[in-house]
């Protein structure tokens, strides 16, 4: 390929290993900025290990993360956020006592601007997302789907040059994932950034990823656009066992 | 020789004392998260009911006129009986706070037992004269072995042994065990909560009382704050142990038993004044280099 | 507020002779001292001593022919509280402020005193900063300087029980302890040579064992005479219990706060324990004027009094009342004149001087006691030589 | 946004939780000024320094969320400090031969004396901080009840400076109810402005959720660093109003009772935010009060009746567990003073 080293993050030979367990073993992986990049994968393939080594809440056992060409392995979670990794997780983690406004403002400051910055910087996010009128309420008080999409929009906050979004969509309806996609779609034309997704909702994935890499059992297993993933046996026995047909994986 | 092996020995009677207060504080914590202040007054209660409870400077004894083998299960019993108590009255209903909360409300506990015991008893320091035949010196190998310390380590050893086998050889014992790693998942398996956090407390009773007895026979006095150096100690030594590990409770206790001993008998004159400063630095610098203390459990662990 | 109006019977009251208006005044005495907290134990005792006192001056026709009304709050063993009533009872209009027995919570509400220009007077605090350079000019105790008794048991296991050699174990909790060793070195330097003390070490009143403190004794190259605790307990009764139960059956000097048999029974059979006390509570104290004190707390109260300290809360009355009978009035400035021109005058708790600079006794007579058969016994009056100067009263250096 | 009316509303909206707190001290303050006796006039004095005590404490601890049992340390050091530069002339030269001659040998205008006192108690917050921050959860806590207790073993027994375990006498004590008051507003307006600044959000975050606000770029370490230096000059201020108000410092009056009572009020009130903290304290101090008064005495219809001497702590401590136990989250459970508009708003039934 041809883009410039600068622009990416970058996962080499990554291995992790919880007592005797391997939950990754050597898997390469990289995300361009202005790019969609799927990463899925059966239950316990290793995704969320692999957000949580790109974004420094696990130290890789072996193997190295680097940022735009720089080495970040020995760096903590906070530091990485800072260089420009911002990420959600899995249930939704909010500040419940705070505001919604508090919540995105948080990740404001924690890039570095004042609170007065920050503060405009949520309300943008928040109006974009058509959350505005949420900002005052405190999170212990919102719906599901907003938690969700509070969370995703406090990564986004961060105006990270990454978001790993560690399953946005789970527990959505039909509508809300429709609204989500384009969420999601629009973040590296509107932030420059690149996304990595992780999610269940093949719909999801299929629809807004333009490079999808798929994990089973800790490896990496396949990469590759929407429809090469979508064709590839080893995808689809990952899945689906032998028994795979083509309509279950159909969009 | 006789000297260092003396010091030996005094540093390790210590060290079993506060192990023994630790490893109460130890078990409860692995059951409900709690670290139990109120240890020290289990403690005082346990002593106090030695007399009869009135507000005279020379109360006669209560059970401390009983033959010894009632007045030992007397003492246990009523420590026992309060231990339970304070677990179903305050801290059942506590249960599922996080630890801090936990931790003050047994300072609260502490606070309303040691006021309680100061209205039926008043603040006066106390003496019983029991088990003075036990506290004289043995002399052992050249080493005169005060009958006390000699008790202390003894009883520490026994008991030691006997939670042992009780935590690996009994199915009570060994669900306690899986409460301490992991209460959730014990829960889950089936382990009836209120029967093992109620034996931990109970243990810790049992702990509580054998400590009132080795200090009454030891000191001879009773004081409303008799069980609370000991439990500051044992607080240290379950953090710098390892919270929720009971070895590591253990251990902590010896160590700060036998720095302690160490520092007031190795320190110049001067500076020995400032003795339990230097225990409670070593106490942060341990926490610095461990922070989960010398013997990880997965307890201890936080995951992301 | 308790306030209880103390009037002697209307018999008497109708007999006295009303001299002029101020005479159906009566004098205000205020009590900012501890009823509950640990403190209440040590100012218990002497408080019902001096409402006897009062009592007793009352009966016999009050004071300047005015009878004396008394009122107590309670400090609950707290330094702000005791600021607090302290003042309040200032407010109150009372002509003189008793505080507590102890120099830290004795010293706000003697504070709260000399701001309104009272005398303020403490039941049995061991400091002389409860005195001139400390609170002020207004502040005095009726206690002797914790110096005192160390000084007193030095001399005395010199003098009369030859001793030759000590060691010295040190309870370093509460200030009193250190002073008291502090006299009791610089006395026993000073009568024996300071190589004669063959070491010094140090506990604290909790700590659960003193075992290395004895370890240490007993690898002494050569054994000492005797020991000197200075402690109190329940921390002083415990190192008396450990020194013995291992073996070492010296002589024990000790200072006046482990007086009183009560903590005996932590160490039956003790023997060759001698400290310097204010009084025997058993009856056999060689002076008549402690037991006529004992008959009559008997005879008010229908019990001897719980401590040895209680005599000074009678004697402080006493002084104070004396002070005022020759002063003529009440006004403070006055009756500091005449206390401060004490010498050797002689009460009920001994011969007590103040001057312009001290008021704290130095070097007040003390009754010498010992242990046998689990009591308490009166063995001789004995009155220090060696006087403490300001730098040991203070400590500086030390 | 544009209008100056519109302006107007946001400032009181902005100031509200605090102008609901300070101004029912005032009331406090000038009510029993002009009608209340010296003893309720002291208690009020007394409950205002609480205030600033408590307030401090609730900056690292409220917003921290870890309970911290050191603060009295930071109170002793500018209380202690304090009494150096000003107390007692006369004696200072004997009783703490140890000072350096400039102190010992003067007296330091009350002001500057009490900025260097407060100074020096962030100062060692900050030192502190800078080790023990490092820790999270219990050990953090376990490790500052450590410090209180090194500070008082070394005050204890320094007594060539500190007097030792004695009483320091004789402090000029010009703490008067306004002045007291003046502190309590200060604190809390200081509480409130760092609690909505963007250290305060970011301490509140890791509060909230240690792994999100790592993930969201907050430092654990440095805004948990910040709000304990911040509170070691608040109980700081705390500690030289009660030295000057007392007038004496003695090292005892710093340890574990004090600490259990500032604990106690912060939690009763509810650690969770500003108004818990002034609410607790306002409440035990009225409980501590009353249960004085019945314990001291009072007649009804002529018969003398009290509370046995001890009553009144033990039903504090009696108060403290049935709050731990019905109300966790304590009086306010984390809310602040907020006009009902304000607070629909948070609940999400109003919109916009």
């Amino acid at each position: 390929m041809s883009r410039p080293q600068k622009q990416r993050l970058e996962a080499r030979g990554v291995a992790v290993a919880f007592g005797g367990i391997r939950a990754l073993s050597g898997v390469d992986l990289e995300i361009w900025r202005g790019e969609v990049l799927g990463l899925i994968g059966p239950n316990g393939a290793g995704k969320t290990t692999m957000v949580n080594v790109l974004s420094g809440f696990q130290r890789p056992t072996s193997g190295s993360i680097s940022l735009d060409g720089i080495d970040v392995s020995r760096l903590t979670a906070r530091k990485i956020a800072q260089a420009g990794v911002g990420r959600s997780f899995q249930a939704a983690r909010l500040f419940r006592a705070m505001t919604v406004e508090q919540n995105l403002s948080v990740a404001a400051i924690g890039s570095g601007l004042s609170r007065r910055e920050a503060r405009e910087r949520a309300l943008d996010i928040l109006r974009w997302m058509g959350l505005e009128r949420k900002a005052d309420h405190r999170c212990d008080s919102l719906s599901y789907g907003d938690e969700r999409r509070v969370s995703i929009a406090r990564a986004l906050a961060l105006q990270p040059s990454f978001a790993l979004l560690d399953e946005p969509a789970s527990g959505m309806n039909d509508a809300e994932c429709e609204a989500l996609m384009e969420v999601i779609s629009e973040l590296p034309a509107r932030f420059g950034c690149g996304v990595l997704l992780i999610e269940h909702n093949m719909k999801v994935i299929m629809g807004v990823c333009q490079r999808i890499h798929v994990l089973d059992g800790g490896q990496s297993l396949a990469e590759g656009s929407p429809q090469d993933i979508q064709k590839n046996p080893a995808v689809r026995r990952a899945y689906l066992g032998e028994k795979a047909t083509d309509s279950t994986l159909a969009i | 020789m006789a000297n260092i092996v003396q010091v030996l020995v005094d540093a390790i009677a210590l060290g079993s004392l506060y192990a023994l207060v630790a490893l109460a504080i130890g078990l409860v914590f692995g059951v409900m998260r709690l670290v139990n202040f109120a240890q020290a007054d289990y403690i005082t209660i346990g002593a106090y009911a030695l007399v009869v409870p009135t507000a005279s400077v020379t109360p006669p004894l209560l059970l401390g006129a009983l033959p010894a083998a009632l007045m030992i299960g007397g003492v246990l019993f009523v420590v026992v009986v309060l231990a339970l108590l304070t677990e179903r009255v305050a801290f059942r209903p506590l249960r599922n706070s996080n630890p801090s909360t936990l931790l003050i409300s047994s300072f609260a506990v502490s606070y309303f037992l040691q006021n309680l015991v100061m209205l039926i008893h008043t603040g006066r320091p106390k003496s019983v004269g029991i088990g003075q035949g036990l506290a004289n010196a043995v002399e052992i190998g050249g080493v005169r072995v005060p009958g006390v310390q000699l008790l202390t380590m003894v009883v520490t050893a026994g008991l030691l042994v006997a939670l042992v086998l009780f935590l690996k050889k009994t199915p009570l014992g060994i669900q306690m065990r899986a409460a301490a790693e992991n209460f959730q998942m014990a829960r889950l398996l089936g382990m009836p909560a209120n029967r093992v956090i109620a034996l931990a407390f109970a243990i810790s009773g049992l702990l509580g009382g054998a400590v009132s007895l080795l200090l009454t026979i030891q000191t001879g006095t009773l004081d409303l704050r008799m069980g609370l150096m000991p439990v500051v100690y044992a607080f240290f030594a379950t953090v710098i142990g390892g919270m929720g590990s009971l070895p590591g409770a253990a251990l902590g206790g010896f160590l700060v038993g036998v720095a302690s001993v160490l520092l007031q008998t190795y320190l110049p004159a001067d500076l020995r004044p400032f003795r339990d400063a230097g225990v409670f630095m070593m106490v942060i610098l341990i926490l610095l280099v461990r922070p989960q203390g010398l013997i990880v459990t997965s307890a201890a662990k936080e995951r992301v | 507020m308790k306030s209880v109006a103390v009037a002697a019977s209307a018999a008497i009251a109708l007999l006295l002779p009303v001299t002029s208006v101020q005479a159906e005044e009566p004098i205000k005495i205020g009590f900012a001292i501890a009823e509950s907290g640990w403190l209440s134990n040590y100012d218990s005792a002497p408080f019902k001593a001096a409402v006897m006192k009062i009592e007793e001056i009352n009966k016999a026709g009050g004071l300047l022919g005015r009878q004396i009304e008394y009122s107590v709050m309670d400090t609950k063993t707290e330094q702000a509280r005791a600021a607090s009533v302290g003042a309040q009872l200032v407010d109150g209009g009372v002509d003189m402020l008793v505080v507590s027995c102890d120099y830290d919570f004795g010293a706000p509400a003697a504070l709260a005193a000399k701001q309104a220009g009272k005398i303020a007077f403490s039941l049995c605090a061991a400091d002389p900063k409860m005195g001139v350079q400390g609170v002020g000019p207004l502040a005095f105790t009726a206690n002797s300087a914790a110096q005192s008794e160390g000084i007193a048991i030095a001399e005395y296991g010199q003098k009369k029980m030859n001793l030759k050699s000590v060691y010295v174990l040190e309870d370093l909790t509460i200030e009193y302890n250190k002073s008291a060793c502090a006299g009791f070195r610089a006395a026993w330097a000073a009568g024996g040579g300071e190589e004669t003390i063959l070491g010094n070490d140090t506990f604290k009143n909790d700590d659960p064992s003193i075992a290395s403190q004895i370890t240490r004794l007993k690898g002494l190259a050569t054994q000492p005479d005797a020991v000197f605790v200075c402690s109190f307990t329940p921390g002083g009764a415990s190192a008396v219990r450990q020194l013995r139960a291992a073996g070492i059956d010296l002589p024990i000097l000790a200072n006046t706060a482990m007086v009183d048999n009560y903590w005996l029974n932590a160490v039956p059979g003790l023997k060759d324990f001698y400290l310097p006390a204010f009084m025997s509570l058993y009856g056999d104290d060689p002076r008549p004027e402690m037991n006529t004190f004992l008959e009559s707390h008997k005879a008010r109260y229908g019990e001897p009094p719980v401590s040895s300290y209680s005599v000074l809360g009678y004697s402080l009355v006493e002084q104070w009342a004396y002070a005022v009978e020759q002063a003529k009035t009440t006004d403070s400035e006055a009756v500091v004149g005449v206390m401060n021109t004490f010498k050797d005058q002689p009460f009920t708790a001994g011969p007590t001087s103040f001057t312009d600079q001290l008021h704290i006794q130095v070097d007040r007579p003390w009754l010498i006691m010992k242990v046998e058969n689990d009591s308490f016994r009166a063995v001789e009056v004995y009155r220090n030589s060696f006087k403490p100067d300001v730098k040991l009263l203070f400590r500086v250096g030390q | 946004m544009k209008s100056d009316t519109m302006s107007f509303a946001t400032i009181g909206r902005f100031w509200f939780p605090v102008l609901a707190l300070v101004i029912p001290l005032a009331i406090i303050v000038v009510v029993t000024g002009q009608f209340g006796g010296l003893s309720i006039q002291r208690t009020v004095i007394e409950m205002l320094i609480s205030i600033v005590i408590v307030v401090g404490l609730y900056v690292f601890v409220g917003n921290s969320g870890i309970i911290s049992f050191g603060h009295a340390t930071f109170m002793a050091i500018a209380a202690y400090a304090s009494a150096w530069q000003t107390c007692c002339e006369m004696l200072k030269p004997i009783t703490m031969s140890g000072l350096p001659p400039f102190l010992r040998d003067q007296s330091i205008p009350l002001l500057p004396s009490a900025v260097v006192s407060v100074l020096l108690a962030g100062g060692a917050a900050f030192l502190t901080g800078l080790v023990i921050m490092r820790l999270t959860g219990l050990a953090a806590s376990i490790s500052t009840l450590a410090v209180l207790f090194i500070l008082n073993v070394v005050y204890s027994n320094w007594d060539s400076v500190t007097m030792g375990s004695a009483s320091i006498v004789g402090l000029p004590t010009y703490v008067t109810a306004w002045l007291a008051l003046g502190c309590a507003v200060v604190a809390i307006v200081v509480a409130y402005l760092y609690q909505v600044s963007a250290f305060g959000l970011a301490i509140r975050a890791t509060r909230e959720d240690e792994v999100a606000a790592a993930a969201s770029g907050i430092s654990l370490y440095w805004s948990r660093l910040i709000a304990f230096t911040l509170s070691g000059f608040m109980v700081g201020l705390g500690g030289v109003l009660q030295a000057h108000y007392l007038g004496t410092v003695s090292i005892n009056s710093f340890f574990l009772s004090f600490t259990f009572l500032a604990l106690a009020m912060l939690i009763v009130g509810g650690m969770g935010s500003l108004a818990g903290a002034v609410v607790g304290v306002v409440v035990i101090t009225a409980m501590v009060d009353i249960f004085r008064r019945l314990e001291g005495g009072i007649s009804i219809g002529g018969e003398q009746w009290s509370l046995p001497a001890g009553t009144q702590e033990l039903i504090i401590a009696a108060f403290m567990l049935l709050i731990l136990v019905f109300r966790k989250d304590g009086i306010m459970a984390g809310r602040e003073m907020t006009l009902p508009e304000q607070e629909h708003r948070e609940k999400g039934l109003i919109n916009g």
